[in-house]
């Protein structure tokens, strides 16, 4: 069985092989083949599964070794897998969204004329993230995390002629490295500690380190964490990424890219355990995300961008959640997996809007296509429902256990975090009604863009819309499925372990006051948007309107700071090189040059010139040997 | 005694160097097979080289040993260990790529017979007699004889004098056979080669210089040059040398291996040379040449001077450090796409350096591979940059932009060479890198948090490159473009494809080289640093 | 008196020889002024030769006068062909020793 | 004379010394300092003839003899001869071309006479030995002793070398006629052809200034007569006063000299100027 492990990366990887390096011939026939190689891992995934149910909880931790990566003196890399039940349920929800978004693609870039190449991306992408669940020490997976961040990149990237696409591309390549650089210093720092950094001897020595080392580990996984799940102060790439063919951005920010962060602080469970410094800090930084994601959702006029803070505030619940230790770790997955549903769900839906509207992305511009896409808009409707957290869908059930597990970590710190998440469910309510609204009722307020063509609003093909539904079905049921007797908590444990915790309030209170913040929520979105017609120009906004629509302002930081402070390093360096280092060097072969010019003046070629030099030279060696006598 | 297999690897591209310089003037077409069939079969030689080389033998092996000028103790010693294998590997293998990617460069331009721009102002009057293919092509074969001798040298004199010797040839092919792609006016790219080649020779030289010093110094010390016996000696406590002298000593080989390789602040000539040379050349002194400097700090620097190196290695990790860091920056300061890389390539070899100084078996075995795989990924980079740059005849990046677009094959090879320049893992480069990182952070971590911050702005200049060549709106001087021709991608397909494989499976390059780091870090008489934890394994 | 004067007037007259050779520039003028020096320097070996009372300072100053002689043959032909070449006999002229 | 090579000095020779010896130093300045060769020759010959009389003052016959004879007579008589080959009109100017030549050259010579003072006084050499005994079989017999045994290889060589020196002065003074030399036919035949007629020159080794055919010729009550000369001359400009022409050399000889010494340089800024290229 762990044999099939391989093939669950290599059939996708195949794909991209194939697809990239093949001609031409391709172009007909490879989205086909990459949907199918995306599909055969799903297969595969599945058939492990059924295999894995099969067993024992303790016993369902399948490994295989491929090869011995890297021998080199007391430094063993190999190439090796590990499929557990975390593992799995990576595996199924990247095969199976990837797989779902793979036909919703072959409608969506019907028209492009490098459509193999995007479905060469996909499975590359899809290959990555493969490896990067199903590794079984830190630096493979460190491969599939680059792997992924280079996908990404050429995925937001795909529209290269757009110059904000590359740029786009660029940015979140460079702002991941940066998190890539905490993942490479938290696998040096367990390489010089554990003399190792597979996962099996790293995670069982936790207790004989310090718990100083094992907070620097954990704050270098959360700084790699931040990085790939765009997470406060490294979460600035992902707005921008929204350049990309919308399949994409349903890829990255539903169910794979950014909650590989999730994956690797949950997966490094024991190292956060034995560090509540670095947990405590990887909660600050979901509750901060989880805000800020959600204040700049509620401004933004581009239905993507508004799905882009959405997801940010989303994983900033995962973060958080994940950040309690064994309390959260099962429902930071469990709201993984849900939103990956629903978000993946509200994405096609919006490109499926944006399909039809000539690829405006726009809110103000829409309105009333509730009768122009019914099916859109009964999908993207029930994602609505589930991620604001309508009791009964997906959405319902884990958030609301995230919010009970930040309370139940008990203190100031449990109320604080436990308040924070409250909010942002309130917030999360306010701005995708807000998008609800703005997208589906109300009046038409579309027009003719500036070629004249005015959007004829229609609903997707059925290569579009099938994944719709199926991602809506997920939306709707997952949450309840998983929560029904606990299964995926049970599931879960044998990796994660789970701690209930002793919440000061109880499930009923901390339920009842999540209805009353999504009630006033809607209430407030529907006052402000449902009431009154939408502006087709957007007002001025507040000042935190402003700001939450230049993200907060971190871009312009970033600009001023980062871009023209490099800019100016490195011109100045520049020139420090050119004058100085170079100077100096050069500076002594020119006055080399001018004191050899000088002394050619004095040969002047008058014989009496050096007559002079002659006599002089005489008299100084007579003196000298006369002192030399007198001494 | 038995066939002489290192003289022959060396001896027959030196051979075929004459052979091709030789032939007639009207047979260019001739010169260029000739000058490619010698480097397959010194490639070939290589291989045999690299098949009969046992990892777990002795140290030095296929060694020859003659006499030479036996009244200073010169003797003809060649040997190879496992690093030395790898590197003679990387030369022959990167040659022929070279010699491809060169086809046409020397290639008399039309210009050049009406109104010579090349070899002064004499020849506008002489009739067109000289035969720059013929000359290009023998001048490559030379430098990679005298490269593969210098790897093979197991004596310090013999080695001195080919180290020197390179500079002879190299001179010749940046100073006479310039980038056709340039600025301004033929007689402003003629100013600036010179002053490129004029540049190269005059450092070089003078590391070479003080050098010589050394060597004589280590003569005079020792009584001999052979590596082996002095390094034995050494060990075995027969030969003690003063503190001071051997620092002196070791100052004055670091210093030029330091210029050739090169490290800050010694780095100014590459940018130049670089930029001024064809990319093949380019490659060459990059990929090829500047590997010498960083393997004879591996050789000769540890292996005779041990304690003299531990006493350099603050200085020389902060100066390596400054070349990471500081090369990095440059290179994303540069507005030429050659001397960008050539910063790249002083960052990368900041990185060499760290991982052969910091004295972990990682740091050097990543070094060792570093060398290799910088020679792969460099080249690939340098040569689809050269195949760019020949296009649209230009080196400026401003000048590109949506090449992507007309030439997609151009720009996916490219991207690679920038990833693989980037160290993404599952290139080659990257294991290299981290192992140099990881054993840079095993002694000293603050050293490897430094240079891991090089890994950023590597991603930085590479994808600002390939931004703004290869995306964006498609400029007109480019929409003609051709996608890259057969003979282009034979030169760049093997590379990426190497680069694949040796990023996904090392073990073979790892092998080859362990137990010659092992060897090092016995002569230095270092061990690693132990894990805090003694993790079941 | 003592003949070391003497060796204070060679000294003297060989200063006033060499100030000559510097700031002339008639080459035939230099030429006297050589002699001038050489004559001075005979007149030191005289002199020697009558403080150590022997022959061998006198031997020399002839020495001296021989090879004087010579120079000055030679020396005047080269004057006479600079001259023809050049029609003048200023040593600046002939600085040919400039790049 | 016997006396003379005595242990002491007499007081004779003592005014002789400074007599004389203030005249060799007064020639010596005067050979430096005179304006025109034929003044700085003569006034080395009696420079030389004062040294001609030190020399027997200090016991040496033969050299003193020798000096006046061979020295003063037959070189200086050379000298004199070149100067007149050279010409006489060939003044040599005392303006200094060289920036700071002279103040260097008469630093160096001061220097240098301050150390052989200081040389000679540090010697202390305050007894000598004279040249009785050693003159006692004559000065010439003496000499003639020493350089036909001691001194006989060096006596050969010195031989060698005056013959050497002969045959190289006729070499260098030889003029080796590579075409056949101007008929006096092809040269008047060629002056015709360009239609100038060219005046003489003054006769040479006298004082002319001129070449004095506007000279009117005395009449027999010794006034000249204008009517002797001929009016063309003037017209055609036959009369060549050669003192400016002298003049003018020896100006162009200061210009040309000035010229070179100033001359701005062309080379030395070559790596400024890559340099710049390559920025």
């Amino acid at each position: 069985m762990e044999n099939l492990i391989a093939l669950l990366v290599a059939a996708p990887l195949l794909g991209a092989a194939v697809l990239l390096c093949g001609g031409r011939a391709l172009d007909r026939a490879g989205h086909w083949l990459g949907t199918l190689l995306a599909a055969a891992s799903f297969v595969i995934a599945v058939v492990l599964f059924t295999d894995m149910l099969g067993k024992g909880a303790e016993e369902r931790t399948l490994s295989q070794h491929l090869f011995s990566w890297i021998p080199v003196e007391g430094f063993q890399a190999d190439v090796a897998f590990q499929l557990d039940q975390l593992s799995m349920t990576f595996v199924l929800l990247i095969s199976g969204v990837g797989t779902l978004i793979h036909v919703y693609s072959i409608g969506y870039m019907e028209h492009d004329e490098r459509r193999r190449r995007f479905f060469g991306y996909l499975n590359l992408f899809l290959a990555a993230m493969l490896l990067l669940v199903l590794a079984d020490n830190y630096l493979l997976l460190y491969v599939g995390w680059e792997g992924v961040g280079l996908a990404s990149y050429l995925l937001i990237g795909f529209w290269q002629h757009k110059p904000s696409a590359a740029t786009a591309a660029k940015k979140a390549f460079l702002v991941n490295r940066v998190g890539d650089v905490g993942l490479s210093i938290a696998i040096m720092l367990m390489f010089t500690t554990f003399g190792t950094f597979a996962f099996g001897p790293v995670l069982e020595a936790t207790g004989q380190t310090s718990e100083g080392k094992l907070t620097a580990i954990g704050l270098m996984l959360l700084l790699a964490a931040c990085g790939k799940s765009a997470q406060v102060p490294l979460q600035s790439w992902l707005g921008d990424a929204m350049e990309g063919p919308t399949p994409v951005s349903a890829l990255i920010h539903a169910a794979t890219m950014v909650t590989a962060g999730v994956y690797l602080i949950v997966r490094s469970g024991a190292i956060f355990n034995g560090a509540p410094d670095a947990q405590l800090v990887v909660t600050i930084v979901g509750a901060v995300t989880l805000l800020f994601g959600a204040i700049v959702g509620c401004a933004k006029d581009d239905i993507k961008k508004a799905l882009a803070g959405s997801t940010m505030s989303q994983i900033g619940y995962m973060i958080l959640a994940a950040g309690l230790g064994p309390i959260g770790y099962v429902f930071a997955i469990m709201h993984l997996v849900t939103h990956g549903f629903f978000k993946a769900g509200l994405f096609l839906g919006a490109g499926s809007v944006m399909h039809g509207m000539n690829d405006e992305v726009d809110m103000r511009k829409y309105g009333g296509l509730r009768k122009y896409m019914p099916v859109t808009f009964v999908t993207f409707g029930l994602g609505y429902l589930a991620i604001i957290g309508f009791p009964g869908l997906s959405g319902f059930f884990s958030k609301d256990k995230i919010i009970e597990a930040a309370f139940a970590k008990g203190g100031t710190e449990g109320w604080l975090l436990g308040s924070v998440a409250l909010l942002g469910a309130a917030i999360t309510a306010y701005y995708m009604t807000r998008v609800m609204i703005m997208t589906f009722f109300g009046d038409k307020r579309w027009q003719p863009d500036a070629d004249g063509h005015a959007p004829h609003p229609h609903e997707s093909p059925k290569s579009m819309t099938i994944p719709m539904i199926v991602l809506a079905f997920g939306s709707v049921f997952a949450g309840g499925f998983f929560s029904i007797g606990d299964r995926f908590m049970h599931w879960l444990e044998p990796v994660t372990r789970h701690d209930h915790g002793n919440s000061p309030l109880s499930a009923a209170t901390v339920t009842g006051a999540t209805m009353v913040v999504l009630v006033i929520g809607v209430a407030l979105a529907y006052v402000q948007y449902g009431r009154r017609p939408v502006p087709v120009t957007a007002p001025r906004g507040s000042l935190l309107t402003r700001a939450a629509r230049r993200d907060l302002l971190q871009d312009d930081f970033n600009h001023v700071v980062l871009v023209r402070g490099g800019e100016h390093l490195t011109r100045s360096l520049v020139y420090v090189d050119h004058s100085l280092v170079d100077g100096v060097v050069n500076g002594t072969a020119a006055s080399m040059g001018g004191l050899s010019g000088r002394l050619r003046k004095l040969q002047n070629g008058y014989a009496r010139s050096y007559a002079v030099s002659m006599f002089g030279g005489a008299a100084v060696l007579i003196a000298a040997t006369l002192l030399m006598r007198a001494v | 005694m038995s066939f002489p297999l290192l003289t022959a690897t060396a001896a027959l591209p030196a051979v075929g160097a004459i052979v091709t310089a030789a032939v007639p003037a009207a047979r260019r077409t001739a010169a260029k097979w000739l000058a490619l069939l010698v480097s397959l079969a010194t490639l070939a030689l290589a291989v045999t080289v690299l098949v009969r080389f046992d990892p777990d033998g002795d140290r030095y092996q296929l060694t020859e040993s003659r006499a030479w000028i036996a009244d200073f103790g010169v003797r003809y010693e060649l040997g190879v260990d496992g690093i030395g294998v790898a590197l003679i590997g990387l030369t022959a293998l990167l040659i022929p790529f070279i010699i491809l990617a060169g086809w046409h460069d020397a290639d008399p331009s039309p210009s050049s017979q009406l109104r010579s721009s090349r070899g002064g102002p004499n020849e506008t009057k002489a009739p067109y007699k000289w035969r720059p293919t013929q000359g290009f092509f023998a001048l490559i074969l030379a430098v990679e004889a005298m490269v593969i001798i210098s790897f093979e040298a197991t004596d310090v004199f013999l080695f001195y004098i080919f180290f020197e010797a390179m500079l002879i040839p190299m001179y010749f092919l940046i100073g006479g056979f310039g980038d056709r792609a340039h600025a301004g006016s033929d007689e402003n790219a003629s100013a600036q080669r010179s002053y490129a080649a004029v540049k190269f020779l005059l450092y070089n030289l003078v590391g070479g210089l003080i050098m010589l010093a050394a060597v004589i110094g280590l003569y005079v010390v020792a009584g001999n040059f052979s590596l082996q016996e002095i390094a034995e000696a050494r060990a075995n406590g027969t030969l003690d040398m003063a503190t001071n002298t051997e620092r002196l000593l070791f100052l004055g080989f670091f210093f030029a291996f330091a210029v050739k390789a090169p490290l800050w602040p010694l780095h100014t000539w590459l940018p130049n040379a670089m930029g001024e040379a064809t990319a093949p050349v380019a490659v060459l002194i990059t990929a090829v040449v500047d590997k010498v400097g960083t393997f004879a700090m591996l050789r000769f620097c540890l292996g005779l001077f041990p304690e003299a190196s531990k006493w350099a290695t603050p200085v020389i990790l902060v100066l390596a450090l400054i070349s990471i860091i500081y090369g990095a920056l440059l290179a994303v300061g540069q507005r030429d796409i050659k001397r960008l890389v050539a910063y790249a390539s002083i960052s990368h070899f900041g990185f060499i350096i760290l991982g052969i100084f910091v004295m972990t078996s990682q740091g050097q075995s990543g070094a060792t591979l570093y060398m290799v795989n910088h020679g792969i990924s460099t080249a690939a980079l340098m040569l689809v940059a050269g195949f760019l740059i020949s296009r649209r005849g230009s080196r400026l990046i401003a000048d590109y932009g949506g090449v992507q677009k007309v030439a997609p094959v151009l720009a996916g090879t490219f991207l690679i060479g920038g990833l693989a320049t980037l160290s993404l893992p599952g290139l080659a480069p990257f294991v290299s890198e981290f192992l140099v990182l990881v054993g840079a952070f095993a002694r000293y971590p603050v050293v490897g948090i430094i240079a891991t911050v090089g890994i950023v702005l590597a991603a930085l200049y590479t994808l600002v490159l390939y931004q703004r060549t290869m995306t964006g709106p498609v400029k007109p001087e480019v929409s003609a473009m051709p996608d890259l021709r057969v003979r282009e991608l034979v030169v760049v397909a093997p590379l990426i494809a190497l680069l694949i494989g040796l990023g996904v499976y090392p073990k073979p390059l790892t092998e080859l080289v362990n137990p010659a780091v092992e060897h090092t870090m016995s002569d230095v008489q270092k061990k690693d640093p132990q894990p805090e934890v003694e993790a079941a394994k | 008196m003592n003949p070391v004067n003497y060796l204070y007037l060679a000294a003297l007259l060989f200063a006033i020889g060499a100030t000559g050779v510097l700031i002339r520039r008639n080459a035939i003028v230099v030429f006297m002024c050589i002699e001038l020096m050489l004559n001075a320097c005979n007149l030191a070996f005289v002199a020697f030769s009558r403080m150590h009372g022997n022959l061998d300072g006198q031997i020399i100053a002839f020495f001296t006068m021989v090879v004087a002689a010579a120079e000055v043959v030679v020396g005047l032909a080269i004057i006479v062909s600079l001259f023809r070449s050049r029609h003048s006999a200023s040593v600046d002229d002939a600085s040919l020793m400039k790049l | 004379m016997t006396q003379l090579a005595a242990y002491t000095t007499s007081t004779g020779e003592a005014v002789q010394f400074w007599v004389l010896g203030t005249v060799a130093v007064i020639g010596a300045l005067c050979t430096i300092l005179m304006k025109k060769a034929v003044h700085s020759a003569l006034c080395l010959a009696g420079t030389m003839i004062v040294l001609a009389v030190f020399y027997l003052a200090n016991g040496a016959y033969f050299l003193g003899i020798v000096q006046i004879v061979v020295y003063t007579g037959a070189i200086m008589m050379l000298f004199l001869f070149v100067v007149m080959l050279v010409g006489v009109t060939a003044a040599d100017s005392l303006k200094e071309t060289i920036k700071g030549q002279r103040w260097l050259a008469l630093l160096c010579g001061l220097g240098f006479a301050v150390l052989l003072f200081a040389g000679i006084g540090n010697a202390s050499v305050t007894q000598f030995n004279g040249l009785g005994k050693a003159n006692a079989g004559g000065n010439v017999e003496g000499l003639a002793a020493l350089i036909f045994t001691k001194y006989v290889f060096a006596f050969e060589i010195t031989g060698a070398l005056l013959i050497t020196a002969t045959v190289g002065a006729m070499v260098l003074t030889h003029r080796e006629r590579t075409e056949r030399a101007k008929t006096q036919r092809e040269r008047s035949e060629e002056r015709v052809r360009a239609g100038k007629h060219l005046p003489p020159l003054p006769a040479p080794g006298v004082y002319a200034r001129h070449n004095a055919v506007d000279i009117a010729g005395l009449l027999p009550d010794g006034t000249p007569s204008e009517l002797t000369v001929n009016k063309t001359l003037r017209e055609r400009g036959q009369i060549r006063d050669v003192s400016t022409e002298a003049l003018d050399d020896l100006r162009a000889l200061e210009q040309r000299s000035a010229d070179r010494l100033e001359r701005p340089d062309l080379r030395g800024t070559d790596i400024g100027r890559t340099e710049e290229a390559s920025k």
